[in-house]
């Protein structure tokens, strides 16, 4: 006996910046340019975050997740992305959506539940993903037509740990795999699926092996290390853009806030948890390794802060002004060819609620 | 005690926990987080690990192990944490626990229910409001329940967990945590299959479950101000129908009106409908009305007050009805 | 040219692989086995591994990465190998196919066609002779397309790859391989969202889709014979539903008959029901009558016969509904 | 860059005899009477599966698929297995069904188009599947009803190469391993998915390393080495019954007849391929080890396939007695408590039938 076999255990998150901004030995950093876009953007994150929760608390947007402390998973990798690539993410890449092209007024729009789109012209992206791990197979989809069509982009399709979970993640994964598709599955790995800690959602010792099972190479990455996942995330999808094929990137990384506005994390998770995980927090750690290469201008990430609150305030003004949703807008995004029998229904749905006053 | 509707839910749990050692409670944060909506909350520390279980986030693979934990003997109470999600369990509901027993020539049968808080207007994000009951209640082989009151909720739960037959349980989101209402202690059942008639009246009958039966009644005050009594019938199974108890008010009344939020083509209301004109035809004045969703997908929060039938839109039908 | 319903199939798949660029085929044995029906039989010899693809053995994906392509700008055409296993698809196709433009503000859309043969009496295993057109009938965003002939599946086919909404497309496997009728060569199509008189008459409305228009059709010719002219209407498209064409047959008649072998709770026979009801109340001289499967479902091949309506159980409900 | 890493590469299917029936080297073997159990089964499955096609081509039952080549993993599976423990296969494994217990009768009952059970009291296992990969989490279920009943018996969940890619079967076997089930997973790679080659289904190297996704160890065996099979099965069975968790087993074998009898596998696979796998026919291999063991009794295999035909033909005859399942039992079977409107419906539909006297 003794024919079973165990996976390898020996991975190490890359690491390129250390906790406290010191590059680690021999590591190949981005050019300065990108590490100041990256962490304008970790900056226009934070402030994002505190605004939405600030509006949810007032009612005028609707329950909404934190992505406090995976600023550096988002924008790493959406700085890493180029325009004709393909973003297809959930609620906690809101960055990335941003990053990738997104205006937040659109976001702020589709939380204060009205029509979630368009996107702007040009940007590549499906929209928000809410039902878990949806997503990665329509990924895969984006991901074979640009292999037909011989388009030299990639597909960034992303998902939480939780969502590895799901059979439609596996299907997508696989269906990449076995199609050797140019697909990034970058699966941020926060430490929860809500209240259930990344241990019990699969036994698998990493999330990284599993690519293994589709076939394609996989990296583990500090998600906390801005430039880590930026690198490993540009080594990626220029695989993908060259045609060598799909991978799937885990960044560990932590969620610091609550998983929506309606979750109480004290219910599940200890505060000590989360206190030592704040001291882990990628901001402060992108701004120390700024310092230390001598790239930090003084008082840079408050002019930042400024700007991206100022940015938050047009963004608010201008998704309030939006007016609401209207029935006919919801008949209209129904049915791009309306049959006569459709068309009847929405007079008919039109008359009574004209009837009772309701439009 | 006093209990709403979340709570109703809780204590049935609770109870067929103590009394039902096959008894246990499965899905997405259920255990220590106590559930998304606190229907299992307190029960893993009461209980135990094993028998308040946290599973991975796959919804698919939670009605299957309940119907594997079925199947070797255990009484499984799995959680889907919304309605809209019981899309990605239509295979394993659909096509494997509503026909073990069928299949196995009735040696193995899927005493389980599937729990899950179903309905709009909540302001929740998109495909956590949607109702589909019907698709499930063109599954034969599973009974659809949906309680409409606290009194329901605990006396169907406890029902459906000791019913041998597979139950979907859709539980109103909007009225969890509406008014607590006296209910007893302890077990009782409501039993499953059953209508009841939750106003009485002579003029037209309004058939609703769930969340709409509030509606409904509301509706039926509105009428009454008018000298209209309507005849209020709370389906609370769906499937299958209690033909028996609507047909017996629409012969009465002679004029009837079927409400649900969940999209007009092919909701309930349509089997209701159907179910009317064949059993009543010659007792019907006028048109059967269907207040419901309209034939879209439930639209984003702005545009849901409008989808989800108002007690003016239901009056209003009722109305239609009496004139004609 | 002469064909049957697959071999029509077939010849539509193939005119828009060489007039459409963007459309695609694929799905489980499309390739080089051709499908297990042979609907793409010698397309991927034709037009290349990239244009007919084998996919993994994978329903969700099926549809999940059609609904990629199309959000890409192409046109798939996804063969689901049976209609039993569109439970699968259920998330996919409810949740996104049919929602995506709805959620993209009109920026993306879906156009995209799943196809699956469907239906029963062809002594096929458990689960591969399923009819689940009716919960896809309650989700809005997608058409529901069912042709009843060869030259119907030709043109309806056409007119859904190239509709901007998705189209769930059901074959009826009975008559895949009838008899030959004559169809037009090359490109033609058929609307969608037309319902279609067979057969006329002035007696009573028989309402069907699918193989079940050929029933209804023999069961026209049986109540021929005792000198009752039955009108037959193929629905061919069953969401968004043709009412007109069914209302308009029903007022002539005053008498209708809904048919199909789906199970009877929640089929679409009750929204048929439904709404001719609400459409020509005053013109309903008996109750509207269902012949459909049963509440159970669909049984094991010893009993199929028996759950599949046939012309004689359609030629009593018209009976029925004459002598009421 | 170079960040990405691929999977291990180093898989050699585990074998124990070899083709021409020698033992490899140090090679630990079942007892004699053990391996003429499965060589005895093998046989069985042999003719079972002859008799069932002929009766397919006489319409006398429905399609069926071929197991011709397989024996080997089913029967070394089967025999591995124990009263208490589950089995949760399809319509490829019939054989390991009957050797846990489930008479040749009911199978014939089934593909005739009759009531699929109920199977013999005692006996424990799933219907067999039809929907690919629905009983993967189903299994998971049993596992855990086993685990917190503390019973000591292991689950067996059975699948095709093909069926990997379905979602259900990475939610059931990830289920398995976040919650340390005693469940086997035991997939049969036999080279194709109806038309679609291994190869195509998934860019794994192996199905085995699936596994570390999910947690879990792994074996990949030569599915035609009966007995190298039989002893994998032991060690991961067991493993799972002591509370060890667990396991997944590739069993490397191909199906040498169509996939069903509704198919013509010339359209897409080779004559040569076919050929070249009939000279790793399982049976006649086992048979050279049971010579080369000098246990091999003169005739037995003639005589062991007499037994069966025999009993074969016994089980037709009681499965042809068999009345046609009747509405009045579809009806019965569908509720377990028939509710008055179900009750209604029933009456309504046999009514019907009763009028046009079709019942
Ligand atoms: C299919 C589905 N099931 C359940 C939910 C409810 N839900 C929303 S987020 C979430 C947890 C997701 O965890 P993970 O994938 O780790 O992502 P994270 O939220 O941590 O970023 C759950 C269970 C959902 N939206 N969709
Ligand atoms: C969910 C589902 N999809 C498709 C089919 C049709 N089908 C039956 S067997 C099969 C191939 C299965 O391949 P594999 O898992 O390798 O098992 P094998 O038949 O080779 O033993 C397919 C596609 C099915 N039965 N169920
Ligand atoms: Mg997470
Ligand atoms: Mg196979």
């Amino acid at each position: 006996m003794g024919y079973l076999r165990d996976a390898p255990d020996d991975w190490l998150p890359l690491r390129l910046v250390d906790q406290d901004g010191t590059p680690l030995l021999g590591a190949e950093l981005p050019p300065h340019d990108t590490v100041l876009a990256i962490f304008r953007w970790m900056v226009f994150g934070r402030v994002f975050d505190q605004r939405m929760l600030s509006l949810q608390r007032q009612g005028r947007i609707g329950t909404i997740g934190s992505i406090r402390g995976q600023e550096a998973s988002a924008a790493g990798l959406g700085v890493a992305m180029q325009g004709l690539d393909w973003l297809a993410g959930s609620y906690r890449e809101l960055l990335t959506y941003m990053v990738h092209g997104v205006p937040a007024e659109t976001l702020i729009s589709l939380y204060r539940g009205g029509v979630p789109g368009p996107f702007p012209e040009g940007v590549r992206a499906l929209p928000v993903q809410i039902v878990i791990g949806a997503q990665t197979p329509q990924a895969a989809g984006l991901g074979l037509a640009l292999k037909l069509r011989q388009e030299r982009a990639a597909v960034v399709a992303c998902c939480g740990d939780g969502a590895t979970s799901e059979g439609d993640f596996h299907e997508g994964v696989n269906f990449a795999g076995a199609h050797h598709l140019p697909v990034v599955f970058f699966v941020q790995n926060n430490g929860w699926a809500i209240s259930v800690p990344r241990a019990r959602q699969t036994a698998s010792a990493t999330i990284a092996q599993k690519a293994f099972a589709y076939g394609m190479p996989a990296a583990q990455v500090d998600g906390n290390d801005a430039l880590a996942v930026y690198e490993v995330c540009r080594e990626a999808l220029e695989r993908a853009r060259r045609g060598d094929g799909p991978s799937l990137i885990e960044a560990v990384t932590y969620r610091l806030g609550p998983h929506t506005t309606s979750d109480d994390p004290t219910r599940y998770r200890e505060e000590t948890e989360v206190k030592a995980r704040e001291a882990e927090d990628p901001l402060p750690r992108l701004r120390r390794y700024l310092e230390h290469a001598g790239i930090y201008e003084e008082g840079l990430q408050e002019r930042l802060e400024e700007e991206a609150r100022e940015s938050m305030g047009k963004a608010v003004a201008v998704a309030e002004a939006v007016p609401p949703v209207t029935p006919e807008q919801v008949f209209d995004l129904t049915w791009a060819a309306e049959t006569d029998g459709a068309r009847r229904e929405r007079e008919r749905a039109l008359r009574e609620l004209r009837e009772v006053g309701e439009l | 005690m006093k209990a709403n509707v979340v709570e109703a839910v809780q204590d049935a749990l609770r109870i067929a926990l103590r009394e039902d050692p096959a008894c246990l409670v499965l899905g997405e944060d259920v255990g220590r987080n106590g559930g998304v909506f606190r229907a299992t909350d307190g029960l893993q520390q009461e209980f135990g690990e094993s028998r308040v279980l946290d599973t991975p986030l796959a919804e698919s693979s939670i009605a299957g192990v309940g119907l594997g934990l079925a199947a070797a003997g255990m009484h499984p109470v799995c959680e889907i944490q919304f309605a809209g999600f019981l899309y990605i369990t239509m295979n394993q509901i659909g096509s494997q626990v509503a026909r073990l027993r069928l299949r196995t020539g009735g040696s193995l049968k899927a005493q389980m229910v599937i729990r899950a808080p179903y309905g709009g207007n909540v302001r929740t994000p998109d495909l956590h409001s949607d109702s589909f009951e019907a698709i499930y209640a063109h599954t034969p082989g599973i009974k659809v329940v949906l309680p409409a009151t606290a009194y329901a909720a605990k006396g169907l739960l406890l029902a459906a967990i000791e019913d041998p037959d597979p139950v979907l349980f859709l539980e109103p989101m909007r009225i969890y945590r509406g008014y607590r209402e006296e209910i007893p202690d302890g077990r009782y059942t409501v039993p499953l299959g059953q209508a009841r008639v939750a106003r009485e009246g002579v003029d037209v009958t309004l058939v609703a479950y769930g969340a709409a039966v509030g509606t409904a009644l509301e509706a039926a005050d509105a009428l009454a101000t008018e000298g209209v009594e309507a005849e209020v019938v709370d389906l609370q199974t769906v499937a299958p129908l209690d033909a028996e108890t609507v047909l017996a008010s629409v012969r009465k009344t002679g004029r009837a009106v079927v409400i649900h939020e969940a999209a007009r083509p092919g909701g309930l209301g349509a089997e209701v409908s159907a179910v009317i004109q064949e059993g009543a035809f010659y007792s019907l004045e006028a048109p059967i009305e269907r207040v419901t969703g309209w034939g879209t997908p439930y639209p984003f929060v702005q545009a849901e007050g409008l989808y989800v039938p108002s007690a003016a839109r239901i009056a209003a039908a009722a109305r239609r009805a009496l004139s004609a």
